[in-house]
């Protein structure tokens, strides 16, 4: 299904657009009126972060966020009533669950992916849970329909690449290089080889992550990108200029 | 005992690792396994313990305790006879040695009582590495003279402002630095937690101790403890000294966790000995934590730093399902008068970690008959805890003194 | 080495005792005596020490600072890793073991840099004897750590305010004391000073170090070093690891004393190595000691308080007439600069007293062949001059902590 | 020559009283005050105490009157010469010396011993050379007719105490109880006792020192004792009221 939503999208536009939001950061009231934001601005998917108190795969903006979210007292329970809310808004606009572990853990796996299929959301990314230790959320993925994201990364060799192929549904998440979120990714030929090598493992859409910081770096990816994934930067945005800035940084980018 | 060659210790474990760094644990597993299977390894990790560390370190029988309590006859593992005052080196130092075999440059560490990063950046400093250690802000402000000697040693100290801003934090900083540097660096964990290998890898490490143990107490009593009494932050030392007891089956295991203000608080890091305790995944690892109905890691709380954490070792989670070691729990006051008691009474000065095990074990010995044996493992010495101590104690000649140094680094500015 | 069973050491020596301690310094020696012919004694003194405080300490292959220097083969005796950081446990556990056959109840000692009161503390606390230090109060200002620690090991800390305020008033202090308290009291006098026994029993029971370094080179190398540096305060980390070499005539031994600003700034404690010592009287001995054309002993200079000292032992005034031992010093940056050096390069944390023989081998071994053999003796570790360190590095971060703490305290009363 | 002069003194008095001070201190000048006062005031021994840094066997008031000394600068020659000074000045007075070893170690111990019999001074007393360490300095007080003085203690038994009386000469210094100067001896039948058991070891006269206070002090002591040695007491009160307070306690003292 995600997959079917995104190749459809991209029909009608060379590259999508991906923004990253932190639920309940600073509040779910502020949440709205940035995805509204997002939606009139171009955005065609949005990655929703349930927030964690030990995020290991975020950088320190996004790890703050997850901070002042979780001090706030959210609960998952809230974040997937927003997602129903918001996706019943907006059913042009794919929306994503990003989180960690233990928050499906906890709430009960299977349930989680049920409620939040049940809600409108397409696929899941939980940058912590390895297929290895996922095959409870493999399958109630697939009985639910609900794509498990998983993510290609620089270090990963062709073997692991593979496997990781083998699992994923809806988009492959490619990581531009080393390291955690809120870097910023160099744009030469080496990431054109990159995306080229992350190419030949799949078939899915390819989303590129991590780092992207203007309209140069969207016009300089390299052809096979279908997806530009934007966190950090967006985050920063809201931080200093609201959903404002967000929505003008990303008309520009969709310009 | 036989540690699990396998990533899981029951329904504990795991290997929960962002799949940027999958690589880097395909590799440090490998490596790790060719060395457990290679006996020169551990011949020559045992004899670097000797000649850098001073290992064996010695048990001592402690006389005026023992008769003070009144049962059980009691000796004391001396971990903090180590170089750099803690169990902590046996893990650094064959983890250097592994990452020496691996071809890397630099290591990175967590700390919590700075123990484990004052033994990194030790390790670091006699095999040539380059080394940052993360550290919790609230850590670094309670083991001042640790983050000292970390800096003296050559190594750079992160202070970690995110979250509760103690141990779990510095963990995941490490593994983000980690996420860039995998390449050149090893991630020296600092206890029995974490992905696998790193469980069963520093248990393996740690035993070490526990081989000592049993050969030391069969030496002198010719017969085996009925008790062992270890505290548990991460799991490390516990394991250590367990591993020579595990598998015989009249020895009990205790191991003591951080009561903090009492397990009816809220204010503990009592993960197993409490109620509070609940399965979950984070740090990589699938253990019980101290966490919210939402799986939020909770703040928790203790005197001692190294104790203060929310997770435990995977391992420790199976062995207290399997009811092979009971858990129980000492409040940060027990905890002083066991310190006061043990320095009174033997002159010896436990860190804060370690006197839980003593605190624990003074609750219990009086009741025992006078034909057993306990034995307690001193993970480390307390000159570090000199602030906390002084603190606890509410030492006025102390406070002067640090008042009037103050004044002096003041009046020089 | 067969020390002298006499009260003089060539020239040097004697037994300059107030008749009020005669009785009590006649009852010391035929106890010493006695312990000394019995060869059950020794072994019950090594035993305490292996199983207390994790005697034989190891002798260290120092790679990385060979490499570094680039001349001799460098080793290192860890002193450092005796319960309570220093050699002065060694002493201390055998006066203790003394005492307690002569039937005493209560031990006295002075200190200097506090290590010997550390020890003493602790082993009154293992002995149960009560136990009353005396430390001079420039002293106690800079090592406010060790005062901390033998207070609450039991021990009463009496603040010296007399004369120099350091190490040669608390030992005038403490014979004080004896002279009212013999008859329950043994003076656990902490060097190889003083009158007869002492300079020969303190270096007997030092001794143990140099026994166990002569058999841990010939371990490992085969052969003896070529040369052996150890600081030198009163003597008896010196004499104890120079004993196991004594008679082997080909190893030069070269004994470190406190250089302070410089042997020409008149602000120095090197009685030996610079021209400014004279043969006196003073502290119950006869030996050479820094003091005025009037033979007023005059205040001394030094960054460790553990060599600040005035006088030598006799037995090392004697050796160095003899021009059986090389004295030498160091000044107080070259010793700040040598522990820097020992700390990135080999993970060590010499004391301030200890880093003095590091300074003179580091400057040494450079010109020296590589296949001649140094051991150092590392006489005991740094954590313990913290504050000294701290100050002579001039650590921002170090200084802000102890105005916060300052602060926090200030706040609270 | 010692001896002679005090069993001569104390044909005349029942008990001679032997005040004690310190040279230097404050000054040479007070001490040229003071010593008048002790003569006119009854005293009939001056122990005269050379200063030394490290004065062992003296208790805390002494103590601080000895480092004051030694600050001031005090040199041995200024006290041989003051002694001097002081003998020609008070002929009738028998001048003592007592100080530590090192003293005329370092002045060269026959001329020290030589130098202070031509002063005039009767006899030294040096607690920290014992006869065993002193052969030298026994032979020199022979030579020149001072007399070297010893210390018998309660705790030296009774071979020692006939050691210590084979190469006493003058007076036997003796102390009431263990312990160093300035802690008052209890006067009761012990001391009685103790006095018995040093008078039947030597014909010496029997000084007995440390920790008089008063006048009561005085008159509850046993009879065999000649000389009433002050030291402490004498000090305090030069600190807290100068020579005139010491002048009225010796006067009471005498009465
Ligand atoms: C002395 C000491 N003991 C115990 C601990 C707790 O860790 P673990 O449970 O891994 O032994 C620490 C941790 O820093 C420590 O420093
Ligand atoms: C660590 C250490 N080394 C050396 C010394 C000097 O004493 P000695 O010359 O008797 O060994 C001291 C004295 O306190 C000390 O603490």
């Amino acid at each position: 299904m995600l997959e079917d939503r995104i190749r459809a999208a991209r029909k009608r536009k060379r590259l999508l657009l991906m923004p990253h939001l932190v639920l309940g950061y600073p509040s779910f009231e502020s949440n709205r009126e940035l995805i509204r934001t997002m939606v009139e601005s171009g955005a065609d998917i949005i990655e929703m972060q349930i927030p964690f108190s030990d995020p290991m795969a975020d950088g320190p903006v996004i790890l703050k966020a997850n901070d002042a979210a979780v001090r706030n007292g959210v609960t998952t329970s809230q974040c997937l009533a927003f997602a129903k809310e918001i996706c019943a808004l907006y059913p042009e606009t794919i929306f994503l669950f990003m989180t960690y572990a233990n928050v499906p853990f906890v709430y009960g796996l299977e349930n989680f992916v049920k409620v939040a299929a049940d809600a409108g959301i397409l696929g899941l990314i939980i940058p912590d849970l390895p297929p290895e230790e996922g095959a409870e959320y493999l399958s109630a993925c697939e009985r639910n329909d609900v794509a498990p994201i998983f993510l290609f990364t620089p270090t990963n060799t062709p073997e692991r690449l593979r496997v990781l192929a083998s699992y994923c549904r809806g988009l492959v998440y490619c990581v531009g290089r080393t390291g955690v979120t809120g870097i910023k990714t160099k744009i030469d030929d080496a990431l054109g080889a990159m995306i080229q090598r992350y190419k030949s493992m799949t078939t899915l859409p390819i989303g590129l992550g991590f780092g992207l910081q203007s309209k140069k770096d969207i016009d300089a990816l390299p052809k096979d990108v279908d997806i530009a994934i934007i966190g950090t930067k967006i985050l920063t945005l809201h931080n200093e200029g609201g959903a404002k800035a967000v929505g003008q940084f990303l008309r520009e980018l969709a310009a | 005992m036989e540690i699990h060659r396998q990533k899981y210790f029951g329904k504990f474990g795991g290997m929960y690792v962002p799949s940027i760094l999958e690589t880097t644990f395909d590799e440090l597993t490998q490596a790790y396994q060719e060395a457990r299977s290679d006996p020169a390894f551990w011949d020559g990790f045992a004899q670097y313990m000797r000649s850098y560390s001073g290992r064996p370190t010695p048990l001592t029988f402690a006389e005026n305790l023992t008769g003070y309590l009144g049962g059980a006859k009691i000796y004391i593992k001396r971990e903090d006879l180590n170089h750099t005052g803690a169990h902590k080196i046996n893990n650094v130092i064959g983890q250097g040695l592994l990452a020496k075999r691996m071809g890397k440059k630099r290591v990175i560490a967590e700390t919590g009582a700075g123990q484990h990063g004052v033994a990194t950046a030790t390790m670091a400093a006699k095999f040539g590495f380059e080394c940052e250690i993360y550290m919790g802000e609230v850590d670094v402000k309670r083991q001042r003279p640790n983050v000292f000697w970390m800096e003296k040693l050559g190594a750079k100290v992160n202070v970690v402002k995110d979250g509760t801003r103690t141990l779990k934090d510095a963990i995941n900083a490490t593994f983000r630095d980690w996420a860039y540097s995998m390449e050149t660096t090893h991630y020296v964990l600092g206890t029995a937690c974490g992905p696998y290998p790193f469980p069963e890898m520093v248990a393996w490490f740690q035993s070490i101790v526990g081989k000592e143990a049993k050969k030391q107490i069969l030496d002198v009593e010719d017969r085996l403890p009925n008790h062992v009494y270890a505290c548990v932050g991460g799991g490390s030392n516990s394991l250590g000294i367990f591993s020579g007891f595990m598998d015989d089956k009249d020895v009990e295991l205790v191991g003591v966790e951080a009561g903090g203000l009492g397990l009816d608080t809220g204010k503990h890091a009592a993960r197993l000995a409490s109620k509070d305790g609940k399965i979950g995944i984070a740090e990589g690892m699938k253990t019980v934590f101290l966490q919210t109905e939402e799986g939020q890691m909770m703040e928790t709380h203790s005197i001692s730093a190294g104790l203060d954490y929310v997770g435990i070792s995977p391992i420790l989670a199976d062995l207290h399902e399997r009811k092979r070691i009971r858990f129980e729990a000492a409040t940060d006051d027990e905890v002083v008068e066991a310190l006061r008691l043990a320095l009174r009474k033997e002159g010896i000065v436990p860190a804060l970690e370690s006197a839980h095990a003593f605190a624990q074990a003074f609750k219990e010995a009086p009741r025992m008959g006078k034909d057993e044996i306990i034995v307690i493992n001193q993970s480390g010495r307390g000159d570090k805890d000199i602030f906390t101590v002084a603190d606890a104690l509410k030492d006025r000649a102390w406070e002067d003194f640090i008042i009037q140094k103050a004044e002096e680094y003041r009046a020089g500015r």
